[in-house]
C-alpha cells in the first residue's frame, strides 16, 4: 500500500474498474500512450490494451457523444476531456442526451459514462486552463457532478463514479493532482455518490467548500483554531445530488456558514449551498451566510492569478466577519 | 503541382420516375412479395402521416414531422437493416421506424408528447427520435464503437437531413468513425430544404455525398425516391461495414413534400411550382406503376391495402387516445436508476403540489 | 402606436435598431424569408436586404462565433439560436470568446453582439424545445443576460442589447410571445441593462421573478391580495450584472420574499438571488426565502409539462407560508 | 450508377528539402531581398522559440508552444498577407505574428502570463493566440462577413493545426465560409502531431486538403517547409477570396521538431528516428542552401543575422522581464466597456482584499 498522489489514487481507481469490469473503456485525447497529459491513464494503454484505452481525434462534442451512444450499449464509457475549458462543446450532448436517455426512454436505454476533466486553478497554466465550471453541469437534472478534494477520496469516487449506473461528471482539481500523498488502499471500494463528508468538526462556524477549496480551508481552520474558533468543515464531493441535509445540520449546530468555491461568484454552487440554507436554517442562522469565491471576472492569465483565488486569507476573513455576530 | 488524391461520387438510381427499370434489378427486387413489403410500408407510413396531420389539426397530437415523400428514403434503409443493427433515426423515419418494429401506436404516443412513446417494446435497442439536428451522428459511432469492441457483426445505422450536415456534431462523428473504422453507415435524407433554408444555401458542397471525404469514407448519392435503389446502396454500405471495412456514408436524394412540420407555413417561402414538380418523382407512385407493370399488383389489391392501412391506423390512434396519461410521478421515477436520497423529498413535495395545479 | 405582442415589438425593435445603425445585422436558422419560426424577424430580409439579413447553415456553435468575428470588425451582430434547447453548443463561443474577447486583449478587440432564442415552457412544443437555461449563462463573467416579461420591455431591452458595446444573451420567454398586447412605442428609447423594474408595490412579501413567472407573479399577488396579503413584484430583467440592490431594499422592507424560476431548482438564477438576499438581508428577514422552480427533473413532454411549469397556486402556496412567519 | 462529381487535390513544392528548385519560381522569390526577408523573420523565429524555452526552464516564462520546424509554414503565411488582412492565429504562428507587426515582447507577454500579450500594439485587428483548438475559424468567417457586407477587399486567414480538423467548429466555420462565398483562408498546419496523436490516428482523411471538399471549397496541398510555396499557394488562396471568388482552404505539410509544449515530453510516445528524419526538411536549411547557392547569401550574413536575431530577443526578453504586472484593477477593469454598477461593490473590496493575499 504505497503512498499515493491523487493522480496516483485515480490510475489505481481505474485500474481497478478495468480489471473488474470488461465493459469499462476509457477514451480521450492522449490518454493512451502518452497516459494523459497529467498521467492520469498512464500505463493502463499498456495493461488494458487498445481495444479499451483508445485517443480520439480532437472533438470534445464527440468524445461525450460517442460515450452515450457507447454507454446505451452498456459499456462503461470513461471519457476524458483534456481540461475543463474544453468541455464546453460537450455540454449539449450531456444536457440533451446523457442526462435525459434514461428518462426519455422510459428506462429502456441509460447511459452509464463518466465524463472526467481536470478543472481549477492555481498552477500558472495557459489560457482557458483554470476554470472552474461544476455548476454549470450541476444544472443539469439527471446528472451527477462529483469533485474530490484528496487521493482516497479521488479513488473511492472515481469506483463510484464508474460503477454508478448514470452519468457522472468527474471534475478533477488538478491543483491537487500531486499536492499531497497519502495512503490508498486499493481495495475496491467505492464511496457513496450522495454525501458529504464532514471532515473537521467544530461548533462555531461551518465551512463548505469542494475540490481544491478544502484544502484552504483547512489550513484556514487551524488559524482559526489559533484565536479559539472552531470550525465545522464539510466536503461537498458530490455536488450533484447535493447533500443538502448534512450542510444543514451542520449549520443547525453553529448558526455560520462561509461558503468556499473557486469559481466566479454569481451563479456557482455557492449560491445554491446558500439558497439551501436560507430555506432550510433560516431560524438558526446568527450570521449572515458568505460566499467566498472567484471574482465576477475571467480568471487572469498567471501573472495575476493569484489575485483571482480565494485564499486561506479571504476565509480567514469571512470567518471572522461571521464570528463578529453575536 | 502533384495531383497527390483523387476522389469521384457516384449515383445509382434503379426505378426511376417513371416507374422504369434504368438499372439491373437486385435479387431481392425480383421477389415480388419483398417489394411489396416494402410498398406495403410506404403506404402505411403515408397513412399514418395523413392521420397525424389530421390529429394535430383538431389539438389531439402535438407539432408534428411529415414525412410525405420521403417514404423510400426510410423504407429503404429499415429494409436494409438487420434486426440486430441499432437505427439512430431523427424525426422522419417512420417508414424505418416500422420495419424496425417500432409501433404506430408508439409513434403517435411520441408525437402526443408523452415519453412512452420512445419506450419501444420491440427495437429495444434503437435510439428514440432524436430532434437536436444531428446530434445522434456521434451516438451512433458509441453504439459502433461498443459492437467493435465486442467483435459482433452488427451496424450502427444513423439518418439525418441535409440541414444536419453542417452540423459539428456531424463531421466529428463521421471523422472518428473513419479514424477508428467503426461500423456505422450515416444516411443523409436531402429532402432539399432545412425548414425554410433551400439545399444549395446550406452549403456549397455540390453533393451531400461529398462530406464523406473530410472523413475518409466513402460516399456515394442515391435516388431517394427509389426504395430499391436505397435499400441497395444502404445495403452495401452496412454489409462493407459489417465486414469490419468500415464506415460509410450516403446521401439520398427525396423532397419534403410537405410543411417542415405542423407548426410550419412552407408557402411562405417556397415556390408551389416546386412542389407540384417534385410530386411527379412520388416514391410510392413510381414503385406502384412498377408493380402493376410487372404484374404484380393491381386495382384491387391497391384498394385493399389502403383499407387495410387505415383500419391499421385507427386501431393504433384509437389506442393511443385511450392511453391514460402517465401518472405524475413518472416525472421523477425514469431520471436515475435508483432516486437519490436528497431527490426524495422534492419528489415527495412534488407528489403533493403538482396534481393540485400543476 | 399600434398594440405589440411581444413579437411584434421585438420586431419594432430589431427595425429600429437597423435603421439606426447600418452596422447592425441579423443571421440565424430560418430568419430570412421565413421570418423566424416565431416570426420575430418577420419582414426585416425585404425591408433590409440579403446583406443585413442572413440565414445561415444549420448550425449552432458558427452561429456564435461568426458573431464574434463579426463583431470583433464592429458589425452589431443579432445571432439568432431558433430555440435555447439547440443553443448548448454554441456556449463555448460565448464562455471562451464573447464573455472575454475585451478583456483579454486589454480593450482592443470587443465583441458588441446579441445571441437571441426562445425559451422557457408552456406551449406544448416538441421535446427539447421548453428548457429554460438562463443560470447557465449568467454565470459567465463577461456576458450580460436579459429576458423580457413584457413587449414593452422587449422593445427596450432589446434596443438597448443591441446598443451596448459588450455581448448580450438575450433570451425570450416565448410562453408570453403572444400573450398579451400592449402600447408599445418606437419611440427608440432603450431600458437601463442594470436595473430590476418593481412592478408592483407591496408591504408583506417581496416576489422576485422574471420571464414569463412574472404573469403568474400578477395573477398571485392579485389572489393574494384577495386575502390581504400586499406583494411586491420586481422583474429581475436583467440578470447579469444583477441589480442585487433594488431586491434587497425590497426585502428589507417586506422582510419576505419568494424567487420564482421556470428553471429546474437546483444551480438556477433564483438561488442566486436567495442567496445575495442571505448574505445581505438576514437580519431583516423575518421567513425563509423560498424558491419556486421547476423540479430537478427533465422537463417533461407536453402530455406532463403542467405538473412541472410553476405556476400561481405554487407561489401563493409559498407566498401563505411565508406569512405565517410572525 | 453514373459519376456525379470529382475532385482532385493538388500538392506544390518548390524548393525542395535539398534547397534545389523543382518548380518554376515565382516573381517574389526571384527578389533576393525579398527571401532575405523571409528567410530573416525564420531565423528570428527560432530565436526567440528558442529563448522562450530557455525562460520557461528557468521559471520566467509560463508554458510555451514552440514553433520549431515550422517557421516556414507560419511565415510563408504571414508574408501572403496584405496588412490590411486579418491573421487568426493558433499558437504556433510565431513567424506570421512578426511580420503582422507583432511585438516579440508581446509574444514573451502573453506567454508569460500577462494579458498585455494580446494587446497588440500593431496588428490591432488580428485576434489574439486561440489556445482552444479550432475554435478561431468561425470567427474568421465573421470577420470575412464584415468585409463582404462592408465590400472592403480584404481577407480573413486563419490558421490552426491537423488536429483542429477534427473539430466540429472548424467544419462548420468552412461550411458557412462556403455556403456564403465569403473572403476567408483556411490554413491547415499540418505537423504530424496533436500531441501524442499522430496524424493517421486524427482521421482517416489520406489529406487534410480533402476536408475542403465537404464544404465545397478548393483545398490543396503544399510543402510547408517550403516557404516560397506556402507563401504562394496561400498567396493565390487569399487573391481568389479578395476577388470574392469565396474561401480556400490549404493543407501545409510539416513536422513539429520539438515537444508539444514545455509541459510535454515527446519522448514518451514518438520515435526519436522520425524527429531526426525531420530535421532533413528543415525549413531554414534549405532556404539557406537556396540562398547560398544563389549567390545572395553566405557565412558573414549568416553570423551578422544570428547576432542580430539574438540581439532583438535579448532586448525583448529584457523589456519582457522588466515590465512590471498590471494594477490589481486591471482584474476587472476590461470586462466590460464600462463596469457596471453592480460589479463595482466586488471590485472595490476585491482592491481591498487583493493586493494582501489573493
Ligand atoms: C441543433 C438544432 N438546431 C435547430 C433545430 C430546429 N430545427 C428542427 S428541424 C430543422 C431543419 C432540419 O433540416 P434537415 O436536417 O434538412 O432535416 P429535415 O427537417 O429536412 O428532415 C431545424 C432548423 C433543431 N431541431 N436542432
Ligand atoms: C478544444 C481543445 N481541446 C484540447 C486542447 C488541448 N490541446 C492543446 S494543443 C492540442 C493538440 C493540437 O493539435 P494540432 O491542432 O495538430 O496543433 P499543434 O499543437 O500540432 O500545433 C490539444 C489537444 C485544446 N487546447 N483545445
Ligand atoms: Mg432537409
Ligand atoms: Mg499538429
Amino acid at each position: 500500500m504505497a503512498e499515493q498522489t491523487m493522480v496516483g489514487a485515480l490510475n489505481m481507481a481505474l485500474a481497478r474498474a478495468m480489471t473488474d469490469d470488461h465493459d469499462v473503456v476509457l477514451f480521450g485525447e492522449d490518454v493512451g500512450k502518452d497516459g494523459g497529459v497529467f498521467r492520469v491513464t498512464d500505463g493502463l494503454l499498456d495493461r488494458f490494451g487498445p481495444d479499451r484505452v483508445l485517443d480520439t481525434p480532437l472533438s470534445e462534442a464527440a468524445i461525450a457523444g460517442v460515450a452515450v451512444g457507447a454507454a446505451a450499449q452498456g459499456l462503461r464509457a470513461v471519457a476524458e476531456i483534456q481540461f475543463s475549458g474544453f468541455a464546453y462543446p460537450a455540454i449539449d450532448q450531456m444536457v440533451n442526451h446523457a442526462a435525459r436517455l434514461r428518462n426519455r426512454t422510459r428506462g429502456r436505454l441509460s447511459c452509464p459514462m463518466v465524463l472526467r476533466m481536470p478543472y481549477g486553478g492555481g498552477i500558472r497554466a495557459p489560457e482557458h486552463h483554470s476554470e472552474s465550471p461544476e455548476a454549470m453541469f450541476a444544472h443539469i437534472p439527471g446528472l451527477r457532478v462529483v469533485i474530490p478534494s484528496s487521493p482516497r477520496r479521488a479513488y473511492g469516487l472515481m469506483l463510484a463514479a464508474i460503477r454508478d449506473p448514470d452519468p457522472v461528471v468527474f471534475l478533477e482539481p488538478k491543483r491537487r493532482y500531486r499536492a499531497v500523498r497519502e495512503d490508498v488502499p486499493d481495495d475496491g471500494v467505492a464511496l457513496p455518490l450522495d454525501r458529504c463528508f464532514i471532515e473537521r468538526d467544530g461548533g462555531d462556524v461551518t465551512l463548505v467548500a469542494w475540490g481544491a477549496m478544502l484544502a484552504e480551508c483547512h489550513t484556514a481552520a487551524e488559524a482559526l483554531a489559533g484565536k479559539g474558533v472552531q470550525a465545522e468543515i464539510i466536503d461537498v464531493a458530490t455536488l450533484k445530488p447535493f447533500d443538502a441535509d448534512t450542510v444543514c445540520a451542520s449549520v443547525e449546530k453553529t448558526g455560520r456558514c462561509v461558503v468556499v468555491q473557486e469559481a466566479t461568484l454569481t451563479g456557482g454552487f455557492a449560491s445554491e449551498v446558500a439558497a439551501t440554507l436560507a430555506e432550510r436554517t433560516l431560524a438558526a442562522l446568527r450570521a449572515p451566510i458568505e460566499r467566498v469565491a472567484g471574482w465576477d471576472t475571467v480568471m487572469p492569465l498567471p501573472r495575476l492569478e493569484a489575485l483571482y483565488m480565494p485564499g486561506v486569507a479571504r476565509i480567514v476573513a469571512a470567518c471572522d466577519r461571521a464570528m463578529s455576530y453575536a | 503541382m502533384k495531383e497527390v488524391a483523387t476522389f469521384s461520387i457516384s449515383h445509382t438510381g434503379i426505378i426511376d420516375a417513371d416507374g422504369k427499370a434504368t438499372g439491373e434489378l437486385p435479387a431481392f427486387a425480383r421477389d415480388a412479395a419483398e417489394l411489396i413489403r416494402l410498398y406495403r410500408t410506404m403506404v402505411l407510413t403515408r397513412s399514418f402521416d395523413a392521420r397525424a396531420i389530421a390529429l394535430q389539426r383538431t389539438g389531439r397530437l402535438g407539432t408534428y414531422g411529415s414525412s410525405l415523400g420521403q417514404e423510400a428514403a426510410a423504407v429503404g434503409v429499415g429494409a436494409a437493416m438487420r434486426p440486430d443493427d441499432v437505427l439512430l433515426p431523427s424525426f422522419r423515419e417512420t417508414g424505418a421506424q416500422l420495419l424496425r418494429g417500432v409501433s404506430l401506436r408508439e409513434l403517435f404516443l411520441y408525437w402526443g408528447g408523452d415519453e412512452r412513446g420512445s419506450d419501444f417494446q420491440a427495437a429495444r435497442e434503437d435510439f428514440p427520435i432524436c430532434v437536436p439536428v444531428g446530434s445522434q451522428a456521434p451516438h451512433a459511432a458509441g453504439v459502433a464503437l461498443a459492437f467493435k469492441l465486442r467483435q459482433q457483426p452488427r451496424v450502427a445505422v444513423c439518418v439525418f437531413g441535409d440541414g444536419a450536415t453542417s452540423k459539428g456534431d456531424v463531421a466529428e462523428a463521421a471523422n472518428i468513425a473513419g479514424a477508428w473504422n467503426l461500423p456505422v453507415v450515416f444516411v443523409v435524407v436531402n429532402n432539399g430544404w432545412a425548414i425554410s433554408v433551400p439545399r444549395d444555401a446550406q452549403s456549397a458542397a455540390g453533393t451531400l455525398a461529398q462530406k464523406a471525404i473530410a472523413a475518409g469514407m466513402p460516399g456515394v448519392q442515391v435516388d431517394g425516391n427509389d426504395v430499391v435503389a436505397v435499400r441497395v446502396v444502404v445495403g452495401e454500405a452496412i454489409e462493407r461495414a459489417r465486414r469490419g471495412e468500415g464506415p460509410g456514408w450516403i446521401e439520398a436524394l427525396t423532397y419534403r413534400l410537405a410543411d417542415h412540420t405542423t407548426a410550419d407555413d412552407a408557402s411562405r417561402y417556397r415556390d408551389p411550382a416546386e412542389v407540384t414538380a417534385a410530386w411527379k418523382a412520388d416514391p410510392i407512385a413510381r414503385l406502384r406503376t412498377w408493380l402493376v407493370a410487372s404484374g404484380a399488383w393491381g386495382r384491387q389489391q391497391e384498394q385493399d391495402l389502403l383499407q387495410a392501412c387505415t383500419a391499421e391506423v385507427d386501431a393504433a390512434a384509437a389506442a393511443y387516445l385511450e392511453t391514460p396519461p402517465q401518472a405524475p410521478e413518472t416525472v421523477f421515477d425514469y431520471l436515475y436508476a435508483t432516486l437519490p436520497a436528497a431527490l426524495a423529498e422534492q419528489r415527495a413535495r412534488f407528489l403533493a403540489e403538482a396534481p393540485r395545479h400543476g
